[in-house]
């Protein structure tokens, strides 16, 4: 039985999808090596392992991410705003907006009714609406990321930052604790200055219901609180799936479409 | 007598201790999440290599970012102040002082006795500061301590430019999807921070002796990167840890009462 | 393609500017689009409209220039600053932004602390931020300031003919200029975007009668080009900020578009019309040069440059419009919010883009922009 | 921004606060603080503004009657016209009909007084598609403006290139955003020469058509006399104030100069101006009398901010200043030139004369005024050539006896800060110890207040002044 696959090789983390009939048979996040190349083959291996599949079952295979030039086993690469908006819509059919907040990257999204892709924004300006904001709040809380979310969800009075920049803000942080307030109020302070940040950029688009989160900072529940109140509105959370992979499934999705053509092409009429 | 400099930085704490204009002791840690804590561990450090108690020390002088939360000091001085002291007692021909901290660098300028005759801080945007490297490294994953020499030279000269770290991270890493070498993309990495601070101290003037104090002055590669781009050649202590210089002017302004 | 223009946009040192200057001619840089170019050409001097391509770093510019400040006029002086523009008998600098008429104090400085990169002759030109009025008879007086300090620096005569030849000349060119830019208008293009802002680049650096010729064989070439029958290439169309970056083109272009015109300094904004050739030369200059529908440093007058650049996409056929600009060029910036607006509005997707000045620019995060916003496109 | 923003006008906010405010300044101490407590929004700063005592609590009842005037606009047929703080808004109140609303002032007020600053407007503005990286001080109203909660503009008449872009930029930007008529007067790079006086006038009387055609209103001639000579007096008391600044120690309190300039930048020309700068002229006065400084303490050093004076949040660069006894020599915000200022020797043939005799001359005394307010007159030109920047600074900073300089300012002034490091060059050449301040005066966000007082206690003692 032939399936499709999807490659997301991101700045921090390569992710891969296999799927059969519109079916996830396996989904792998690996850590992203030196060589994106060796890291999609990486992370595919270990999905088609993971399905006891081989790599002559795939029958097409789509790339997207910052490596997604390197990855020498796709049949052809998209960029990553195609692949989440294809995801998102997947999970959530009801999604006319998607906000994916990467390691290095925010892109906002907005679709039409079939999905279609209508506009987009990312990030120009400022990194501080990245993953790559948290990790680096996080490490100076000597917290690991994924704590930032829960702990936040306890804050009472959360702090504010000061300072939008990455590298500035980590100052107002240190502030912070040597006044010795609570990590939860720190860690709440830490999510809204992200979500502010994105609120911005999503805003410039007016969102429309439904608001669909995908990225690896969608799994924090402070910043997707955060951004709801900020925004006025409900964000759909991905709950059937990791929203770290959601890139990678948009690739497989659209790998299926291709496969299809592909096939119908060759069907004797 | 004997004093003591304690200088809380945003990544390490140092402490001296002097006896006299002798160094009797001195250490480093990397910075606690509470700062009182990391205070009172460098100075139990340097105390016990010292041999001495702390009821020995006559005074206690601290600074650093973190100098408020240090409950043991009897009096406490700007960095640029302990900068310059330090810089003036280990070389006293020095008029340029660079000083990359973690969060900073600072380029003190100083006459003749060592006196403080204007100073700046890097403009906003911290691609000249030691966290600048810190991120790259980890970016790369390389050791802080390898990455001096192994970005020293270039086979392919590469260039990164933008003044975000985090953008510049995004750069590095679009140069490591190249599969570009490691070495090669530090050494533009310290050419492009070289730069940032080289321009800093041309607002100012340059002055001879420059000197190189702060953690990343052991950084070779970063350090031959920065004479170049200044065109000078660049002092650093030889006999001192140059990130202790802070820590070693707070002593010393300790001995002056 | 030839290989002078495509030398010219990307190089600051130039083969016929070095004959030129070793044969006793004499070089003026300048700033800006709001000069009448044409005083030069009448005194015999040759104009190079400066550049900062190549910079690698601002280490030497970000000694005088501040922080928040774009990157533009930054490395220009960095250019400076390294003695890549030895080569100026003179410079002119204006007032295009607040960014740019600083550069009249930082280079000045950067000649007290480096010698030998000031020249000789250094002017500045003041233009007001309006077209009409008051401001017009400001700005001829200006021209004519511009006259005599040429006169007296160089010891030359600008005469009315003279000044009239020039503008004859300039004319020609504005003409086959728009002759090129109607050939872009074709389906399929029969030129790329980047060998068509190569010519309107060089037109910046080369001397006229040079270029002239150089222009011609382009056109010549192009106009019998063979040209496939279908072109499933998008049409897009570039405008924002100061741009005289070829990569910048050729990274559209080499993910599956084709540039088909572009409304930035450098490109092809003053040509709109031609200069009136009858009549007193220094008004007719004036006219055409002091224009409100050039750039935004002229307040009040988007409507105007709103108008020619939407009836310029009309004409291209452009399916889409990249509005890049400079990070920290608020006037662009803010006035591609408008067009981000008003072309939307009118059914012509956008993509907003901020970057670094040309080489200073991450170009990876642009990739992915660019390949997403066809994408779209094709949706 | 959040949806609720939009839903509470802010100009309503000001007039409401404002009048409370006035109400606490002549209440008992009990029923002060029940009203404060009615102004939830404002995070305590009215209190310290009312313990200043007379020319504050005239200040404040001031600003209650320019709101009150704008949000009454509409329903007495009149329009508004926005306008910048470099502009002398005068000629507004020459018509009949015409009500200004200034937006620096108003992005200052609500980062004073708001809980969490300007930010929202800040950042709707950049939702919208206006520039982020423009000036702070305009998009911290703009954007209530251009979000619809408040008052409905009518025109935009400003003083434009020349001086600032990011400035002329925004106000393009809101005339554009919301489909309104624009004028901005144009201004040359030089002050003094002959040429450059007749593009003013010519360029003012041009404005004035605009005014009359877009406001449809009438230009009064008498009430154009009694404000213009109402400003005399206000020139008059302010040199009194400027001249004993030149004291040691300085009796005039640093917030004094934050009071006048706002004053003038909105309620030019006004009797209840007037009667501030009287109230102020009455402290002064008996200040110096007793040798005593305005900073309430002893004075120990003098500095002269030789760009803006104001910090966003709080009142904290005067706060600092006050606290550390150090006397606030003025800024570039609080310098206006008439003929009659204590510092005109410095600056020959540099100011303006009031000169009421006819329509033409008045015309022409507003255009003159118009070309010497704060950066219009200082920044236009080369920051090195005669009557600019440099020059301004070191005869202020003489005549006052300042001993070092501040730059304080935003980071959307592309105007300053790309020449800021060539003039502090200088200034530490002519003896000036001079400190840059990396924060935005109107955005608490850019460098936080705590990191900004930090420096300037280091470079206070660095550099001996304290």
């Amino acid at each position: 039985m032939s399936i499709v696959a999807g490659c997301d090789v991101g700045s921090l983390a390569t992710k891969a999808v296999v799927m059969e009939r519109r079916r996830v048979l396996a989904a792998v996040v690996v850590r992203s090596g030196p060589k994106p190349g060796a890291s999609a083959r990486d992370a595919l291996d270990q999905a088609l392992a993971q399905c006891g599949r081989s790599a002559g079952d795939v029958s097409y295979c789509v790339g997207t991410g910052y490596g997604r030039e390197k990855i020498a086993f796709v049949n052809e690469t998209l960029s990553e705003i195609s692949c989440h908006a294809k995801g998102a819509r997947f999970l959530v059919p009801s999604a006319r907006s998607v906000i994916d907040i990467g390691g290095q990257d925010c892109k906002v999204i907005k679709l039409d009714a079939n999905g279609g892709l209508v506009k987009f924004v990312t990030n120009d300006k400022c990194a501080s609406g990245t993953g790559r904001f948290l990790e680096v709040m996080a490490k100076v809380m000597h917290l690991p990321v994924d704590r930032l979310g829960e702990l936040s969800l306890q804050a009472r009075d959360p702090v504010t930052l000061a300072s939008m920049c990455t590298v500035w803000a980590q100052a107002d942080i240190i502030k912070h604790i040597n006044a010795r307030r609570p990590a939860e109020e720190i860690c709440a302070g830490i999510n809204t200055a992200m979500a502010n940040r994105v609120a911005m950029l999503a805003n410039a688009l007016r969102l429309e219901n439904d608001i669909c989160m995908t990225g690896g900072v969608a799994k924090n529940k402070g910043v997707v609180h955060a951004l709801a109140r900020i925004l006025g509105q409900r964000i759909k959370e991905v709950k059937t799936l990791d929203p770290q992979l959601v890139g990678a499934l948009g690739a497989a999705l659209l790998a299926a479409e291709q496969a299809g053509k592909v096939n119908r092409k060759e069907l004797p009429p | 007598m004997i004093t003591a400099g304690v200088d809380i930085g945003s990544t390490t704490a140092k402490t001296v201790i002097l006896q006299d204009r002798a160094i009797l002791a001195a250490a480093v840690i990397p910075a606690r999440l509470d700062p009182v804590a990391s205070a009172r561990e460098v100075m139990d450090l340097g105390l016990q290599k010292a041999g001495v108690r702390q009821a020995d020390l006559q005074r206690i002088v601290g600074t650093g970012y973190g100098q408020q939360q240090i409950p043991f000091a009897a009096r406490l001085e700007s960095e640029i102040t302990c900068h310059a002291r330090g810089a003036f007692f280990h070389h006293p021909a020095a008029r340029t002082l660079i000083d990359i901290g973690g969060q900073d660098a600072k380029v003190i300028k100083m006459d003749a006795r060592g006196k403080v005759v204007q100073y700046s801080y890097n403009d906003k945007c911290a691609s000249g500061t030691g966290r600048f490297l810190e991120i790259m490294a980890e970016a790369l994953g390389v050791g802080l301590e390898q990455m001096g020499a192994a970005g020293r030279t270039c086979v392919e000269r590469l260039s990164i430019s933008n003044q975000c770290v985090i953008f510049a991270e995004t750069e590095v890493v679009s140069l490591i999807n190249e599969e570009k070498a490691v070495g090669d993309i530090l050494n533009a990495l310290f050419r492009a921070m070289a730069h940032r601070v080289a321009s800093q101290v041309r607002s100012l003037t340059v002055e001879a002796d420059v000197l190189l104090t702060g953690g990343v002055a052991k950084n070779i590669g970063l350090f031959e990167a920065l004479g170049q781009s200044l065109g000078v050649t660049l002092q650093t202590p030889s006999e001192l840890d140059p990130q202790l210089n802070g820590a070693l002017g707070a002593a010393l302004l300790g001995q002056e009462g | 393609m030839t290989a002078l223009l495509s030398q010219a946009a990307q190089s600051i040192d130039l083969e016929p500017l070095r004959a030129f200057k070793a044969a006793g001619g004499r070089l003026v840089g300048y700033t800006c689009t709001f000069l009448p170019v044409e005083v030069f050409h009448a005194a015999g001097l040759v104009p190079v409209r400066l550049r900062g391509i190549g910079a690698e770093s601002l280490n030497i510019a970000d000694a005088y220039y501040g922080p928040f400040v774009c990157t533009f006029p930054k490395a220009l002086l960095q250019q400076v600053g390294t003695h890549h523009y030895a080569f100026l008998d003179g410079a002119v600098i204006t007032g295009g932004c607040d960014g740019m008429r600083r550069l009249n104090e930082c280079w000045r400085k950067l000649g007290a602390d480096i010698p030998g990169v000031l020249p000789p002759w250094f002017h500045y030109f003041d233009v007001p931020h309006k077209p009409e009025g008051v401001a017009l008879s400001w700005y001829q007086d200006q021209v004519r300031k511009l006259i005599d300090a040429v006169q007296n620096a160089f010891g030359v005569r600008i005469d009315e003919e003279a000044l009239g030849r020039a503008i004859r000349q300039q004319n020609r060119v504005r003409q086959k200029l728009w002759d090129l830019a109607e050939l872009r208008c074709r389906r399929p293009a029969p030129i790329s975007g980047s060998e068509a802002f190569e010519a309107l680049i060089a037109r910046n650096v080369l001397p006229p009668d040079r270029y002239l010729d150089e222009l011609d064989r382009l056109l010549a070439t192009v106009q019998n080009r063979a040209v496939p029958s279908s072109d499933r290439r998008r049409r897009l169309f570039v405008t924002g900020s100061i741009c005289d970056d070829l990569a910048l083109v050729q990274q559209i272009e080499a993910a599956g578009a084709v540039v088909v015109g572009e409304s930035v300094c450098y490109g092809l904004r003053n040509t709109c019309a031609l200069v009136d050739e009858s009549g007193d030369p220094v008004a007719a200059l004036s006219a055409h040069y002091l224009s409100g529908s050039v750039c935004p440093r002229m307040f009040g007058y988007y409507a105007e440059r709103r108008a020619t650049i939407t009836e310029r996409i009309r004409q291209t056929g452009a399916q889409g419009v990249v509005l890049q600009n400079i990070r920290f060029c608020d006037l662009h910036g803010s006035e591609n919010g408008l067009l981000e607006r008003d072309l939307e509005q009118l059914g012509v997707p956008t993509l907003r883009i901020e970057k670094e000045y040309g080489a200073l620019t991450e170009t990876g995060r642009l990739r992915m922009r660019i390949e997403a916003f066809l994408e779209q496109l094709e949706a | 921004m959040r949806p609720e923003l939009k839903e509470y006008p802010l100009d309503q906010l000001f007039a409401r606060t404002f009048q409370l405010a006035r109400k606490a300044g002549r209440a008992t101490p009990k029923e002060q603080a029940l009203l404060l407590k009615s102004v939830p929004y404002v995070s305590g700063l009215l209190e310290p503004m009312l313990a200043l005592g007379a020319p504050a609590i005239t200040f404040l009842g001031m600003l209650a009657d320019y709101y009150t005037d704008l949000i009454h606009a509409k329903e007495q047929g009149k329009k508004v016209v926005m306008t910048t703080f470099c502009f002398d808004p005068t000629i507004f109140y020459a018509f009949d009909n015409l009500v200004p609303v200034t937006l620096e002032v108003g992005t200052v007020i609500t980062s004073i007084l708001w809980k969490r600053g300007a930010y929202d407007f800040m950042d709707f503005c950049t939702e919208v598609g206006f520039s982020e990286t423009g000036c702070s001080s305009q998009r911290g109203t703009m954007g209530a403006y251009l979000a619809g909660a408040g008052v409905n503009i009518d025109m935009v008449a400003v003083n434009m290139g020349g001086i600032c872009d990011t400035n002329s930029n925004a106000y393009s930007f809101a005339a554009q955003y919301l489909g309104k008529p624009f004028y901005g007067l144009d201004y040359p790079a030089e002050l003094t020469p002959d040429a450059v006086r007749d593009y003013h006038h010519q360029d003012y009387r041009a404005l004035i058509r605009f005014l009359e055609t877009h406001g449809g209103g009438r230009f009064d001639i008498d009430r154009l006399r009694s404000l213009l000579e109402e400003k005399q007096i206000q020139d008059e008391l302010t040199n009194e104030i400027e001249e004993l600044q030149r004291l040691v120690p300085n009796p005039v309190p640093g917030i004094y100069h934050l009071l006048m300039y706002a004053g003038r930048y909105t309620c030019s020309g006004s009797p209840t101006f007037t009667r501030m700068l009287r109230e102020m002229l009455e402290v002064v006065r008996v200040n110096a009398l007793s040798g005593a400084a305005g900073l309430g303490r002893p004075e120990k050093c003098r500095a002269f901010l030789f760009y803006i004076d104001n910090f966003s949040f709080n009142v904290g660069m005067f706060d600092w200043l006050a606290r550390n006894q150090v006397s606030h020599m003025g800024s570039m915000l609080s310098r206006f030139f008439p003929d009659n200022a204590p510092y005109r020797r410095e600056v020959p043939g540099t100011c303006y004369t009031i000169d009421t005799r006819g329509l033409d001359s008045m015309i022409d005394t507003l255009a003159d005024i118009n070309a010497r307010m704060p950066m219009t007159r200082t920044v236009r030109g080369p920051y090195d050539a005669p009557n600019m920047w440099l020059e301004d600074s070191l005869s202020l900073a003489k005549i006052f006896n300042a001993e070092c300089c501040i730059y304080n300012g935003t980071p959307g002034c592309r105007n300053t800060w790309s020449n800021v490091k060539l003039i502090m060059r200088d200034l530490e050449k002519h003896g000036y110890p001079t400190h840059l301040v990396y924060a935005d005066a109107f955005d608490g966000r850019v460098e936080s207040w705590e990191t900004t007082a930090m420096r300037l206690d280091e470079f206070f003692k660095i550099r001996g002044l304290l």
